[in-house]
């Protein structure tokens, strides 16, 4: 029975898989880059399908939004030219594809044999009680996670920053 | 005041303060370990001045839930046993402090830190109640000695500290899988009083006597698992010595009488027989293989091999001499093979040599120092007026009560004692001076200070051992009134080892 | 307990320890504290031989020293008759030879040192002979050793004195060995260690066994035996008198004092002391008897050639002590102390003698340069004169008295070996008197044979050692008096003296006999002096051509039948091969080590294969990880 | 309405996808990509179970580990400038100090 959930379900599915084929095949990082941006904004219409809301603006926001962008500058900052050029895959891929399919077909089995129950009753969902479930019980990791994010920031800063030293060392040697 | 907790973090906490010390004044960073030491050892001297010796219970109890899921408790307490041990260790780390003050000149605060952790873990050791808590501290008083023998130790430093290292911990292990099937069989409960009230079937007494058994063994070291012990020793500083003959590989006898003997009492029974062969082999070994050895600190080491096997020898003899016997000779043991050490970093300072070649005369030159050395080698073969002898005597005679071969055996370790005491004795202090050795300075007030307690100790326990002794009585009394008397079916090592077949 | 008691130990043992530490600042008058304690001992030992003499018998505890279980040890005193007259004996000599030091040691960089050990050694050797238990006479025991072995090694810069010092005590830790397990039995036994209580107790194991090592002995013999063993060690005897004649390499003055006087005869004091325990077994006092009369007679043979003039003396002590040994061996120990009483005297007189002419010498000790000393050396000359016809057993004089009592209760007794030791002990006797007058004779008579810096170099020594020299003359000459027998016109004064304590064995002999006996030995001493007054002074040439015709003999002879290379070669080097190849290199690092260090090495070869599959792409690590997966989610599926 | 199942496999897919092109890809930066396909694959599982159990947990959780990769990424990132600036060179199989 052909309903508009699955037919909804079906594009984003093949969508998503069609991109992310692509992206893991692509030369041009790029391009690679782009492409799994715009599966990302597959996955949010998932979500809404799901009912999850808050997470597919995040999905949004967050994901294609700020972490693609980021994957797009540090690609533009390596040297970009010499990978157009240069060889994508290493020397072993073929048996890396049999790896993954064989994990793809070991999930998909144990997906076919798994009996989940689905409760009828309807819980309580939406943006609001995630809202207050988030600033309620989960308070503290909350605070925790944006510790995380601020380390992080940190971190990268410190890492990608230019050691002043070396880099002037560096180009006196160019 | 909970003292047994003071005594444990107080040097810790205080190792912490010295941390921020300026690296570049290394004699402030002296000033205030020493302080620090001082004022540990006048801490535990109420342990002393307080002790009840008329009850054989522990005292000083602490005793405060910890991790509750788990039923481990954080308790403390001492008993006649081990509050010997605490006051022995608060002694010879104020040694240690002293006579590290030119030896060390590397890294001095981070060494200092080293020390004073290693006493806070130390003391632990002796206090701890609850074998969990037992496990750490045994634990973590390896770091600090990895340290201070990898960091401060002499050229091979690094083979002797990871040998060391590796040695201590598959014993340990061993003992940690033991822990733990006690704890199952035990009734959930990481108490030692409370686990000593069961009585446990033959054939897990047996297994878990030799899970124990591979810890302490190491630790005291008993013949075969010796081997690193020279090494440790002649590669590290002299006061990684002193702690390590003094007290650390006091803690493998401590074990058996603290875990061993009352938690598993027939097997201990059973196992007195090849426990006994096996320090008998450890006293004429340990003896024998000193007469070859050319490096002084290397012989002193084996020598403590030879009088660790009396220790043990006493301890299963499982009679009263034996027994207090044993614990006295560990207490001597630790005086003496400390001061030995001592006295070899003293000379050490000035020669920078262990071989026994490089000396010669020396008594020549620095008389003092040599009749001080005379006498603490009097004390390693066990003249009497010395503690050595007391000690000595009564692990004999509880051998000899016991199985007499054992006690005719043990008792030429004592001609063997004499002859490479005497022969290293001869070769460094007398015999024609050796001319490399001119001009070495005499000892000095700091070094006299810093032999003279362990030489007054010698002479007050060689005359009145029972100022010891009466501290031991009662819970001696207690300990061996839970080993069984009567002579177990059979014996023999074989059978032993078949019981434990499936 | 009397005061004068515990002053009689303390006295020399606060001079040690004060001399010890103001030697520095006291210097060369460091003598005066050692020599005053020495004397306030010698009070204390006479006014404790003056309250024996009036019955009263001390036993009394000073202190608890070891507690521990049912062993309780203390320190205390026991003062009768026995220990009353080895107290005089220890006190006296004591006192004169540190007096003879002052002397002899002058000008010795360690002056103090020495008085500081002398004083020691006198603190010691009363400890041993005061206590009244087992282990307070082992204390003395290991602590007359001690000061031996540091007197021995007085001049420790010397190799050889060294060397003599660490033997001495080597070898008598063989004998404390056994005397350590005869203390642990006698415990075992009887439960505590103090003499009375055992000695009390001791009949009451007669016809016990004991299983040591899988032997079974009779309980008596086997105490005994071990207690033995002990004195086997401290006085010299076969096969443990190795140390002594080495232990010559000490100052003469110790020698005397320690190596003649005092300490050796510990072991005759301790088999006499424990007299109630060796008469439960004829076994032991046959091994007594047996071990003496060997020993007499090797020590003796080995004297008769030595050249350095110490050692002559040294050996004939080995052999004199082997006489008190065989009284005790008997059940004469009353005559095996009176000897040891009077040997004392003289044989102190000898070795101060020694002393006197190796000062005048100036340090040589060999016969071979000396000779015509008679003119140089008249106080010297003539007290070793008394000395040695002391020794030889010539009429009237104190070695007279005692050698004829032992060699008359060896005859008489109903001990199986009593008559070989009768003969062993007349020969002995006999060669005693050759060798002691061979020494005389090559010292004092004839030429001088020394270079002529040695001959202007001799001299009479001072006051303060010719002054003992005619003190222990007098003891040489009058300590035998106390002990004159009845068929002398005297009352065998010692004997009913030491009866209370050692029992009194009678020798039920018709007159006749005991002076047909008396008469042979008087004999025998008598033609020892005559054959060497013809070999070294009729006929000196004749000694020369003797040794050419018995050369193996006198190969033997000097090299002490080759005793001391047998131990060298049997037990000395094995134990250094032992401990070098056996134990150092192969046991320890080879066997151990291999297997401490193996299993690591093992490890170790393992992971270097393992490691070539770590190729240090990420990718490959990635792809192992996701095949476990797949595995393990198969693995899942199919359990 | 849609069975459970096609999501589990959707996500399974993208998971395998994922870790096919991680193992693949050379560039260093295109493999950190593959890791964000892997982690949507996780996090499309939660979502998806989140709603059939009627259990917000699921969603939560999500939240939590886009925070993490966002997270992740910003180091990683970070970490591969110092890569490119020190080896000037972004590729896996050039960087093998793991071995050492």
């Amino acid at each position: 029975m052909l309903t508009l959930p699955k037919i909804l379900f079906a594009y984003f599915a093949v969508m998503i898989l069609g991109l992310a084929g692509a992206a893991v095949t692509r030369r041009n990082p790029v391009h690679a880059v782009l492409l799994v941006l715009a599966m990302f904004l597959h996955m949010a219409g998932i979500y809404l399908t799901l009912g999850a809301e808050f997470l597919a603006a995040v999905q949004m926001i967050v994901y294609a939004g700020a972490i693609l962008v980021l994957y797009l500058f540090v690609v533009f900052l390596v040297d970009l030219r010499r990978e157009v050029q240069s060889e994508r895959f290493v020397d072993w891929h073929s048996n890396s594809f049999l790896v993954a399919l064989l994990l793809f077909l070991a999930l998909a089995y144990g997906v076919g044999r798994a009996q989940v129950e689905v409760p009828d009753a309807t819980a309580p969902a939406g943006v609001l009680h995630l809202g207050v479930e988030l600033f309620t019980t989960y308070l503290l990791p909350f605070e925790i996670a944006g510790i995380v994010l601020l380390v992080a920031v940190v971190g990268g800063m410190a890492l990608a920053r230019r050691d002043r030293a070396a880099t002037t060392a560096e180009e006196e040697v160019r | 005041m909970p003292i047994l907790s003071v005594l444990i973090f107080f040097p810790m906490l205080a190792a912490l303060l010295v941390l921020p010390l300026d690296k570049d004044r290394p004699e402030r960073i002296k000033a205030v370990a020493l302080a620090v030491a001082v004022s540990e050892f006048l801490l535990s001297l109420p342990l002393w001045s307080s002790f009840d010796k008329t009850t054989h219970l522990m005292q000083f109890v602490e005793r405060h839930r910890w991790i509750e899921p788990w039923n481990v408790q954080y308790a403390l307490g001492v008993d006649g046993i081990s509050v010997l041990f605490v006051l022995l260790t608060t002694l010879l780390t104020v040694l240690c402090v002293l006579v590290s003050w030119r030896s060390v000149t590397e890294k001095p605060k981070e060494f200092f830190v080293a020390l004073l952790f290693l006493e806070g873990t130390i003391v632990g050791v002796f206090c701890a109640l609850d074998l969990f808590l037992f496990y750490i501290f045994w634990e973590a008083m390896l770091i600090p000695m990895f340290l201070i023998i990898g960091v401060w130790g002499g050229p091979r430093r690094l083979y002797a500290t990871v040998k060391f290292f590796l040695y201590t911990l598959v014993g340990s292990l061993l003992m940690l899988v033991g822990i733990i099937v006690l704890y199952r069989a035990g009734g959930n409960t990481f108490d030692i009083l409370a686990l000593a009230e069961n009585q446990y079937p033959i054939r897990l007494q047996l297994v878990l006597f030799w899970a124990f058994f591979a810890a302490f063994a190491v630790k005291v070291p008993m013949w075969p698992v010796h081997t690193w012990l020279p090494d440790a020793h002649t590669e590290a500083p002299t006061a990684g010595s002193v702690i390590l003959a003094g007290i650390l590989i006091k803690m493998g006898a401590y074990g058996f009488l603290r875990f061993s003997m009352p938690l598993f009492p027939n097997a201990t029974r059973m196992m007195m027989e090849p426990m006994m062969i096996l320090s008998i082999i450890g006293i004429i070994y340990g003896g024998l293989i000193c007469i070859s050895q050319s490096d002084i600190k290397r012989l002193i080491a084996y020598s403590s091999v030879s009088h660790m096997g009396f220790v043990t020898l006493g301890l299963f003899s499982l009679n009263t001499q034996g027994v207090e016997g044993g614990i006295l000779q560990m207490i001597n043991h630790g005086i003496v093979t400390g001061a030995l050490f001592l006295a070899i970093g003293i000379v050490y300072e000035r020669t920078h040599s262990r071989a026994i070649a490089d000396y010669g005369g020396l008594a020549s030159v620095m008389p003092v120092f040599a009749g001080f050395f005379m006498l603490f080698t009097l004390a390693a073969i066990g003249l009497p007026g010395t503690n050595g002898f007391v000690g000595e005597f009564l692990v004999l005679l509880g051998a000899f009560s016991s199985r007499s071969w054992a006690a005719v055996f043990a008792a030429t370790g004592l001609i063997i004692g004499a002859w490479y005491m005497l022969w290293l004795y001869q070769r460094v202090f007398f015999n024609p001076p050796n001319p490399g050795l001119q001009g070495i300075a005499a000892i000095n007030g700091r070094e006299i200070v810093v032999l003279v307690p362990l030489a007054a100790l010698i002479l007050v326990i060689g005359f009145v051992p029972n100022l010891l002794l009466d501290y031991m009585h009662v819970s001696v009394a207690h300990l061996l009134a839970r080993i069984p008397q009567a002579e177990p079916a059979a014996t023999g090592p074989l059978h032993a080892l078949a019981a434990l077949l499936p | 307990m009397p005061l004068y008691l515990v002053l009689l130990p303390l006295a020399p043992l606060l001079s040690f320890l004060l001399t010890l530490l103001s030697g520095k600042w006291m210097g060369s008058r460091a003598h005066r504290l050692p020599i005053l304690a020495a004397s306030i001992s010698l009070g204390c030992a006479l006014a404790a031989g003056w309250d024996v003499a009036h019955g009263v018998v001390t036993d009394a505890d000073f202190y608890t020293w070891i507690t521990a279980g049912d062993l309780q040890v203390s320190f205390g005193f026991l003062v009768d008759q026995l220990t009353a007259a080895m107290l005089i004996v220890v006190t006296s000599i004591s006192l004169l030879v540190h007096i003879y030091s002052v002397g002899y040691m002058q000008g010795d960089p360690s002056y103090p040192r020495f008085f500081a050990y002398l004083s020691l050694f006198t603190f010691s050797m009363l400890m041993l002979v005061l206590g009244n238990n087992f282990l307070q006479l082992f204390f003395g025991w290991e602590a007359v050793g001690l000061s031996s072995y540091l007197l021995i090694g007085f001049w420790h810069q010397k190799k050889s004195a060294a060397d003599a010092g660490k033997k001495a005590f080597i070898v008598n830790r063989f004998g404390d060995f056994g005397l350590s397990l005869g203390i642990m039995l006698v415990f075992v036994t009887f439960g505590t260690l103090h003499y009375q209580e055992v000695f009390q107790a001791a009949p009451g194991i007669v016809g016990q066994q004991f299983t040591l090592l899988g032997l079974t002995f009779e309980l008596p013999t086997l105490i005994a035996l071990l207690l033995f063993c002990g004195a086997v060690g401290k006085s010299a005897m076969i096969p443990l008198h190795v140390w002594l004649p080495d232990a010559m390499e000490g100052p003469t003055p110790v020698s005397a004092l320690i190596h003649a006087a005092t300490m050796v005869t510990a072991g005759v004091f301790l088999v006499a002391r424990c007299n109630p325990l060796f008469e439960l077994s004829s076994v032991a006092l046959n091994v007594i008897t047996v071990v003496g009369a060997v020993t007499c007679l090797f020590a003796a043979t080995i004297a008769l050639v030595q050249t350095d003039i110490k050692r002559v003396v040294a050996y004939s002590t080995v052999s004199q002590l082997s006489y008190m040994f065989v009284a005790c061996g008997v059940g004469a120990y009353s005559a095996g102390i009176f000897h040891l009483f009077t040997h004392a005297y003289f044989k102190a007189l000898l070795f101060l003698g020694c002393g006197s002419v190796i000062h005048a010498m100036g340090g040589e000790q060999d016969v071979r340069s000396m000779g015509g000393l008679k003119k140089y050396l008249p106080i010297t000359y003539w007290t070793f004169l008394l000395a040695s016809l002391s020794i030889s057993g010539a009429p009237g004089l104190a070695g007279f008295f005692s050698k004829d009592e032992i060699l008359l209760m060896a005859y008489t007794t109903n001990i199986g070996s009593g008559r070989f030791a009768w003969f062993i002990g007349l020969v002995v006797a006999f060669i005693t008197a050759f060798y002691s007058f061979r020494l005389f004779f090559l010292t004092f008579h004839g030429r001088f044979r020394g270079s002529t810096e040695q001959r202007d170099h001799l001299h009479e020594s001072p006051p303060v050692m010719t002054v003992p020299l005619i003190l222990l003359a007098v003891g040489a000459v009058t300590a035998g008096w106390l002990g004159s027998p009845e068929i002398l016109g005297g009352h065998s004064m010692w004997d009913h003296f030491m009866a209370p304590v050692l029992g009194r064995a009678e020798a039920h002999v018709p007159h006749f006999t005991e002076w047909l006996l008396m008469g042979i030995s008087v004999f025998a001493g008598l033609s020892g002096i005559w054959l060497a007054y013809h070999l070294y002074v009729r006929r000196p040439e004749l000694p020369g051509q003797l040794r050419e015709s018995f050369s193996e003999t006198y190969r033997w002879l000097v090299n002490k039948y080759y005793v001391d290379e047998f131990y060298v070669a049997v037990l000395v080097q094995p134990a250094i091969n032992c401990s070098r190849y056996v134990l150092s290199a192969f046991a320890d690092a080879t066997l151990i080590e291999g297997v401490v260090n193996g299993v690591p090495r093992l490890i170790g070869r393992a992971s270097g294969r393992l490691r070539r599959l770590q190729s240090g792409h990420v990718q490959h690590y990635l792809a192992a990880m996701a095949s476990g997966a797949v595995g393990l989610l198969v693995w899942l599926y199919l359990v | 309405m849609v069975p459970l199942s096609w999501y589990l496999l959707l996500a399974a897919a993208l998971f395998a996808i994922g870790l096919y092109g991680f193992l693949t890809r050379r560039n260093m930066i295109v493999m950190f990509l593959c890791i964000e396909l892997m982690l949507n694959g996780a996090n499309l599982n939660l979502v998806a179970l989140s709603h059939y159990l009627q259990d917000l947990r699921g969603q939560i959780f999500t939240f939590f580990v886009i925070a993490v990769a966002a997270a992740e990424a910003a180091i990683g990132l970070g970490i591969m400038l110092a890569l490119f600036r020190n080896r000037r060179s972004v590729y896996s199989d050039s960087i093998t100090s793991l071995k050492e």
